[in-house]
């Protein structure tokens, strides 16, 4: 028995270590052959060498070139958390920005580990890497990778969270910093109070994630702030943690029955808001609005049945975005401002009107809101800020479907009959 | 008399040099699958900058898992008492960072220890209701938001600053945790507490010492990852605990703690998961799988360790019939 | 035998149980009914309402199940920290049956039980074949199953949808009544079970002592399985029950999932601390209730949420903890 | 009382079983009669305890035949062995700490209680009660946790176990040596009930004097074999410890003068201690002298002895080291002041079993090896081991050896000689020959002999009368906490005497 299990162990080490060589080097198509040969090299360890070092010499090149056109670039991308839907939709966009441009996407978990989010830019430049897109949750991190990356000698980008101007003043002194694409966390919260005063609502209730968490931090906090200057009163914001979803069905009908008098209810993400619509029907005396940001598969649901009164969101193409200028960089285009500096592509956010939930459906969640050619199209010498201004001051959720059809993906009916109502 | 344990067997030197051929192995196994750039300067910088809070905590936890108690908190504490190092250094000056947040840590540690040896429960208990309402108060007190403090702590990230006071501490816990009643003490306590108390060991007093040691390598390592992170983030420090419990338990130090407890093995441990960590990224293997291959070849070293030392109990027993 | 293991099984620092028992847990009920009345007074009597114990119990039937499961494989001294990751995987299974394959409950029970069972199975037979202390191969096994729910999961983003979600099936169960149904029958199995057969006799043997357990010829292996089973059962439901009653569970990675079980291990702490009161099963039940209850009451005073609220509940754990602990001589580690 | 020769209840043939490539049984082959208390006897190692273990299904035999009353017996667990009526109480405590006692007494024998799949717990406890008043033991708290019980009760619950299957062969190993002197006297009489129901009794124990008395036969045992086989009617004790070691034990036993002799000088004074097992005690220890302590179970013998050493809280009263006229208040201030303790059980309470003997020694003599800066040089250590292996003759390959490979007599040894070898003045020794054998046992007499002659003082706590009688010069007899009666050793001590004080 003791025998048999140490052979097994054995020859599981070795296949997971010359899997792991496989699934580094090479692609998903080549993954047959790659199989085969840790068969072959469990069973003999001599021979596991001789696929790894084949492996190397494939990877040589990729780690000398620099930005030259025709070899594939390494682009590094750091996940905050893998299994976090907003983030792992957020990699979707890089990864499929970086492959439509013919580049190979290196994807790093930080394990919602703020270490990692700085150790993890050590790997990627050792990895060598050729840009690097960074998401930062702390704004404390954000000099801390320029220094390594200028050390290096390794560009990025900043993408989704936007550091405070102090902080974005350090990053544009950096040589490597060569742009960001970012939503002001703060819009998102700011425009839901506004829809919701319209509304005339006047008393709400916050379900939201950790505090520590900087995106719904940022939202609830502006919410309340707005909301507040607004003549509304918030009652309570309830911090849960997103990742046990029975967590925030537990805070949010505590919170329900603590106040049994609020008429609004601000949902931070879309989980979120597809639990408490779990807790809003628990209550069927109240008569409280559900309002949403982040525009997730359950929360087009609620929008389509009318459970969900407003969401808002659209604002994961700042993935793309950023991409886009990180690869026009690598390809000897240094986009800049008006001031010369790198610039800061500030993506809006969009409320969803619920009749054309079924096309924001299809084309943004099912489908990428740009098409390959259109991130294509984005990188190229000729492109520049104003450009880039042009495209955020074109995305509009009525002018992509507008593209859409123009691409032929959508009937110009179709669209008619969902905007009309 | 007193002669060496005589001829000394396969089994049984293959005990002795095994930690280290894990580690050997994953190096190997990672130079070849990476190549040169795992043995290029600045990785070989990063591996040492991952290894060395591994490093740190654990001299310190050393002494709690000799002892054969759980100290759960270590990971909250990184952040309780980089946090308030991190106020201090701004309200009072850089110079007050170091000794609040270690201090924070040997505070704590004490209460810790205190919960354990004094009031009797247990430590699993202690350090993990500990960790709840540590974290819960780092959320509280900053807001939950990461913010700046001053910037010369960036300089303690630097690898020549950083490296020294590596060594000097890890030499220092080494030295006690191996050569001093305090380490000795320990390691018996951990193999029978009431044979620890009839020998004349102030039981009490040691299990107070070493959550207190724990707590101040927290401390301390609060320092160095408010450094690397450069500022404060109310989330630094998540489940440091367990990566410092891998690294021991992955380098041989026995979950019961006792005799077998060795401060090289924590060192190799480290070391292990260091390389492993930095080689699956490094690799470019993709971030679930890594997850996976990494849990996997965990297990595999910690059968193989337990797999040769008992080999070894075995050939001794029967070397004495 | 295992330090890790004897500081989590209760039985050994249960005291004497005889007449005295019941005088405690009349003056533990009494000291709790008192509580609540005092915070119901504070809270303007909006604690002790009837719909708001109905909120609070339907709130404590998840951790209360994951406790009974604790105390079935905790109690074996087997920390086993993987079950956070165990679950997660086993309600997206028991999801993926019930809707993708449109099985409904069947598929749910099934997807979520079988999986639980097995995985809790393997752990088992992993540690008994390999003799890893639990605490390490928890650790790992976390690892290994967080790895192939975020597969899934990344699986699904690539599909352009999440992780499966009940929608509108199989949500009854996590409601009031049926909750509260299956956390009465589950608690008069799991008392059944834990003091009243050979399966809860051979777990707590082998929690106390493996070895005399062994010389006195219980089959330790065939015990560990089974009362793995049990507790992997329980597992299971708590797994299902979760998904009935919020609807979607998200896979998370980097030992994340650990942090899951916090709660409920804080409670199943709380329920050893309680033996002297309550039997380990009905303790268990009282514990996820009063933590809950704990989180509803503070919630309604106005206490912030995620920060002081869970001060509150690290302290009471551990006062709890030194309470129960008084005048007790034994070696803890 | 002639040994006489009934039906063969038991039969073990050719019995073999090796570890690595120790012969720890080497073809033994043993007939049990009904209607037959047998002893069992040898020194430690000798294969009594691997005989018993096949016997009792814990181990597994390499090769030989077992018969059980004329059919084949192959327990492959204790539960087996239990199903064809073979009860053992084993060496080590066999019970579950963590378990009700009832539940201990019927743990893996639950079908009769089966209803359902549910266990009648109150038909269980009810029953366990039975057993309990059957055998004359005092009753028990059935639903009690086992672990809150004393070492003695457990021996006892162990004891009802085994006769709870109503036995044809009943297997003590070791039985007494936990057991007060009231309770040995059920356990006697016990015995005698079953001789005369026509069941077989065998008995290991390390006391020859008491297994003369009370079995019909003995049984030698020596390097895994047997060596003969006595009726009790035609041995002396004597003549089974010649047949034990296997050579005449060299000069005395016990010390030979029946004099007590020490110094004026008093180093130990103990004014009206007090706690919760004892009531005012107060004595006065001198240099050189052997002072016993004796008594029943409920004495508070050994809680004396740990609150001697500040082991245990006392409620009143004070021990005064009196050189210094420092009042002992902790385990280490004592050890400052040249005291040492041996703890009655050694395996529990005094060594680290799994730990080497290195370690093992430096435990109690850290302050010898500590240099400067709190320095513990390993060499040193190595030393210090040497020494006591080499002064104490421990069988053992090195100072690295772990102590759970050597045999108890060994570990006594090295329990003892870390203390000796230090310049210690006062020695506590509870229970300092708790199984061991007679070859170990003479040894620790000859050096306790030799320390008294260098001065020291000790404290001697013991179960066994005759050691006491054998070694020391004032006796302390108490009786449920209190002092009974001191005697000093000219007054000529009889263990009738004694008894008669205790009871």
């Amino acid at each position: 028995m003791k025998k048999t299990m140490t052979i097994v162990a054995l020859v599981l080490v070795c296949v997971f270590m010359l899997a792991a060589c496989s699934s580094g080097a090479g692609t998903a198509t080549e993954e047959p052959a790659a199989d085969a040969a840790t068969e072959t090299a469990a069973a003999d360890d001599t021979v596991a060498e001789q696929p790894a070092a084949d492996d190397t010499a494939t990877e040589e090149p990729a780690a000398d070139d620099s930005a030259a056109s025709g070899d594939k670039m390494l682009i590094g991308f750091n996940n905050f958390l893998k299994g976090n839907y907003s983030v792992d939709i957020l990699e979707r966009a890089v990864v499929q920005t970086i492959e439509a441009l013919g580049g190979e996407a290196m994807v790093v978990n930080d394990e919602a580990k703020p270490e990692n989010s700085a150790s993890n830019v050590d790997n990627m430049i050792a990895a060598g890497v050729d840009g690097i897109v960074f998401l930062g949750l702390a704004d404390t991190l954000f000099p801390v990778v320029a220094q390594k990356c200028d050390a290096a000698g390794v560009p990025f980008v900043i993408t989704d969270h936007k550091p405070t101007e102090d902080v974005l003043e350090t990053l544009i002194a950096s040589e490597t910093y060569v742009g960001g694409a970012c939503t002001e966390d703060f819009n998102t919260g700011r425009g839901i109070a506004d829809y919701a005063l319209e509304d005339g609502l006047s008393k709400a209730v916050v379900i939201t994630s950790e505090n520590t968490d900087t995106t719904h931090y940022a939202r609830a906090t502006s919410f309340e702030e707005q909301f507040t200057a607004g003549g509304g009163e918030v009652l309570n914001i309830s911090w849960g943690s997103i990742a046990q979803l029975s967590d925030v069905l537990t805070r949010a009908t505590d919170v329900l029955t603590a106040h049994p008098d609020a008429d609004c209810v601000y949902a931070t993400n879309g989980d979120i808001g597809s639990i408490c619509l779990e807790a809003l029907a628990k209550f069927p005396d109240m008569d409280a609005k559900l309002f949403v940001t982040d525009l997730d598969p359950s929360v087009l649901e609620g929008l389509k049945s009318g459970d969900v009164a407003a969401g808002n969101g659209a604002h994961w193409i700042n993935g793309n975005i950023s991409t886009a200028l990180l690869i026009n960089y690598l390809q000897g285009n240094h986009i800049v401002d008006g001031d010369g500096n790198s610039p800061m592509i500030i993506v809006p956010v969009m409320v969803l009107p619920s009749n054309l939930v079924d096309l924001y459906d299809e084309f943004w969640i099912q489908n990428q809101p740009y098409s390959n050619e259109e991130l294509q199209a984005m990188v190229s010498a000729d492109m520049t800020y104003a450009d880039f201004e042009q495209i955020m001051t074109d995305y509009t959720v009525e002018n992509r479907l507008q593209a859409k059809v123009d691409q032929g993906l959508l009937s110009q009916e179709d669209l008619d009959a969902a905007l009309a109502g | 008399m007193n002669k060496s344990l005589g001829k000394r067997d396969f089994w049984t030197s293959f005990q002795h040099i095994f930690p280290f051929l894990g580690l050997i192995v994953i190096i190997i196994v990672f130079s070849i699958i990476a190549g040169d750039k795992i043995w290029t300067p600045t990785n070989f910088v990063g591996i040492i900058a991952l290894m060395i809070p591994l490093c740190i905590g654990g001299s310190g936890m050393i002494f709690v898992a000799a002892q054969g108690s759980t100290d759960m908190s270590q990971g909250a504490l990184v952040a309780f008492a980089g946090t308030l190092g991190g106020i201090a250094s701004i309200y009072i000056g850089f110079w007050a960072f170091v000794p609040v947040s270690v201090g924070t840590g040997i505070l704590i540690g004490i209460f810790n220890g205190v919960m354990v040896s004094k009031c009797k429960v247990s430590s699993l208990m202690v350090t993990l209701s500990m960790l709840i309402t540590l974290r819960a108060i780092v959320a509280f007190v900053t807001n939950g938001q990461a913010f700046f403090v001053d910037q010369q702590i960036l300089e303690l990230n630097k690898m020549e600053i950083k490296l020294p006071i590596f060594i000097c501490v890890v030499a220092l816990m080494w030295y006690l945790f191996e050569y001093t009643k305090l380490g000795f003490f320990s390691k018996c306590i951990g193999e029978n507490q009431t044979v620890g108390k009839f020998a004349g060991i102030p039981v009490d007093r040691y299990k107070i010492a070493a959550f207190a040691l724990s707590g101040a390598m927290a401390g301390l390592v609060g320092v160095f990852t408010v450094g690397s992170i450069g500022g404060i983030s109310p989330q630094m420090g998540s489940f440091f605990e367990l990566q410092v419990m891998i690294s021991m338990f992955v380098g041989g130090i026995p979950v019961t703690g006792g005799a077998t407890s060795r401060f090289y093995k924590l060192v190799v441990g480290a070391l292990m998961l260091a390389f492993l960590q930095n080689g699956l990224t490094i690799s470019q293997v993709g971030a679930e799988a890594s997850e996976l291959i990494q849990g996997l070849i965990l297990i595999c070293v910690v059968f193989f360790t337990l797999f040769v030392r008992n080999k070894f109990i075995q050939r001794q027993m029967a070397k004495e019939a | 035998m295992n330090a890790k293991s004897e500081n989590l099984n209760p039985d050994l620092q249960a005291k004497g149980k005889s007449a005295g028992q019941y005088k405690m847990t009349i003056i533990t009920i009494a000291i709790i009914a008192v509580l609540f009345i005092i915070l119901n007074v504070i809270t303007g009597s909006r604690f002790l309402t009837g719909s708001n114990m109905l909120t609070v119990l339907t709130n404590s039937v998840v951790p209360a199940f994951v406790v009974l499961g604790f105390c079935f494989i905790f109690t074996m001294g087997i920390t086993d920290l993987s079950v956070g990751a165990i679950m997660i995987l086993a309600s997206n299974i028991g999801g993926i049956l019930a809707v993708e394959v449109g099985l409904g409950y069947f598929g749910l029970f099934v997807g979520g039980i079988g999986t639980a069972v097995l995985l809790q199975l393997l752990n088992m037979k992993l540690m008994l074949a390999s003799k890893i202390p639990p605490w390490i191969l928890g650790i790992g096994m976390t690892m290994v199953y967080e790895a192939i729910a975020s597969i899934y999961n990344a699986y699904m983003i690539g599909q352009a949808t999440q992780v499966v979600s009940l929608e509108t099936q199989c949500r009854e169960l996590g409601q009031a009544p049926w909750n509260i149904i299956v956390l009465a029958a589950g608690l008069i199995i799991a008392y059944l079970i834990y003091n009243r057969t050979n399966i809860g006799f051979g777990l707590r043997a082998v929690g106390s002592n493996r070895e005399v357990t062994k010389m006195m010829g219980i089959n330790v292996n065939k015990a560990i399985l089974l009362a793995g089973l049990v507790g992997g059962i329980f597992l299971g439901l708590a797994a299902i029950i979760n998904s009935s009653y919020s609807g979607r569970v998200m896979p998370t990675t980097g030992l994340n999932s650990i942090g899951n079980i916090f709660t409920p291990l804080a409670a199943f702490l709380l329920a050893s601390a309680l033996q002297k009161a309550f039997n380990l099963t009905i303790g268990a039940i009282v514990a996820a209730f009063l933590i809950t209850a704990l989180f509803n009451v503070l919630t309604l005073m106005g206490v912030p949420s995620g920060t002081m609220q869970r001060v509150v509940m690290g302290a009471s754990v551990l006062i709890c903890g030194i309470i129960s602990q008084r005048g007790f001589k034994g070696v803890v580690k | 009382m002639t040994a006489q020769k009934g039906e063969v209840v038991f039969k073990a043939e050719h019995m073999k079983k090796y570890f690595g490539a120790t012969h720890a049984n080497d073809d033994v082959t043993i007939e049990l009669y009904r209607g037959e208390a047998r002893g069992l006897i040898g020194e430690n190692g000798s294969g009594k305890s691997t005989l018993i273990s096949m016997i009792a299904g814990i181990a597994q035999k390499d090769s030989g035949t077992m018969t059980m009353n004329g059919g084949v017996f192959e327990p492959q667990n204790s539960i087996d062995a239990s199903r064809h009526k073979i009860g053992t109480v084993v060496q080590e405590l066999g019970l579950v700490d963590g378990l009700p006692v009832g539940m201990n007494i019927f743990l893996g024998r639950t079908e009769q209680f089966k209803k359902g799949g549910v266990l009648n717990m109150r038909r269980l406890y009810r029953e366990a009660e039975e057993q309990f008043s059957k055998w004359n033991f005092p009753p028990m708290p059935m639903r009690r946790m086992t672990g809150d019980l004393t070492v003695e009760e457990k021996k006892i619950v162990e004891l009802v176990r085994a006769l709870s299957i109503d036995p044809d062969l009943l297997i003590l190993d070791e039985i007494t040596q936990a057991l007060s002197l009231n309770n040995r006297r059920i356990l006697f009489d016990i015995i005698e009930q079953l001789k005369a129901a026509n069941k077989a009794v065998m008995m290991v124990t390390h006391d020859v004097e008491e297994m003369v008395d009370v079995t019909d036969n003995i049984t030698i045992m020596r390097d895994g074999e047997i060596v003969d086989t006595k009726s009790c009617d035609d041995v002396t004790a004597d003549d089974v410890k010649r047949l034990m070691v296997g050579r005449d034990l060299k000069g005395a036993y016990y010390r030979e003068d029946q004099q007590e002799s020490y110094g004026d000088e008093v180093v130990l004074k103990v004014e009206n201690l007090s706690s919760d097992h004892f009531q005012d005690v107060s004595f006065e220890l001198h240099k050189g002298e052997i002072l016993g302590v004796c008594g029943l179970s409920d004495a508070g013998i050994h809680e004396l002895a740990e609150a001697l050493f500040a082991v245990r809280d006392v409620t009143r009263g004070r021990v005064v080291y009196t050189k210094s006229n420092d009042k002992i208040q902790s385990p280490r201030q004592a050890m400052g002041l040249k005291m040492g303790y041996v703890p009655k059980d050694r395996d529990k309470q005094a060594l680290m079993v799994n730990d080497s003997i290195e370690d093992n020694v430096a435990l109690p003599t850290v302050e010898l090896i500590r240099g400067k800066l709190g320095f513990l040089s390993p060499k040193k250590r190595k030393e210090l081991a040497g020494k006591v292996i080499a002064e104490f003759e421990v069988k053992t390959s090195g100072g690295g050896q772990l102590l759970s490979s050597l045999s108890g007599g060994n570990r006594q040894k090295v329990n003892l000689g870390r203390w000796m070898i230090q310049d210690k003045e006062i020695l506590i020794l509870d229970c300092p020959t708790r199984g061991v054998d007679v070859g170990v046992k003479s040894y620790i007499y000859h050096r306790m002999t030799e320390a008294k002659q260098a001065g020291v003082s000790m404290v001697v706590v013991s179960d066994e009368l005759p050691e006491l009688i054998g070694m020391v010069d004032t006796l302390i007899i108490m009786k449920a906490g209190k002092v009974e009666q001191v005697s000093k050793r000219s007054s000529g001590f009889t263990e009738e005497a004694i008894i008669e004080v205790m009871l």
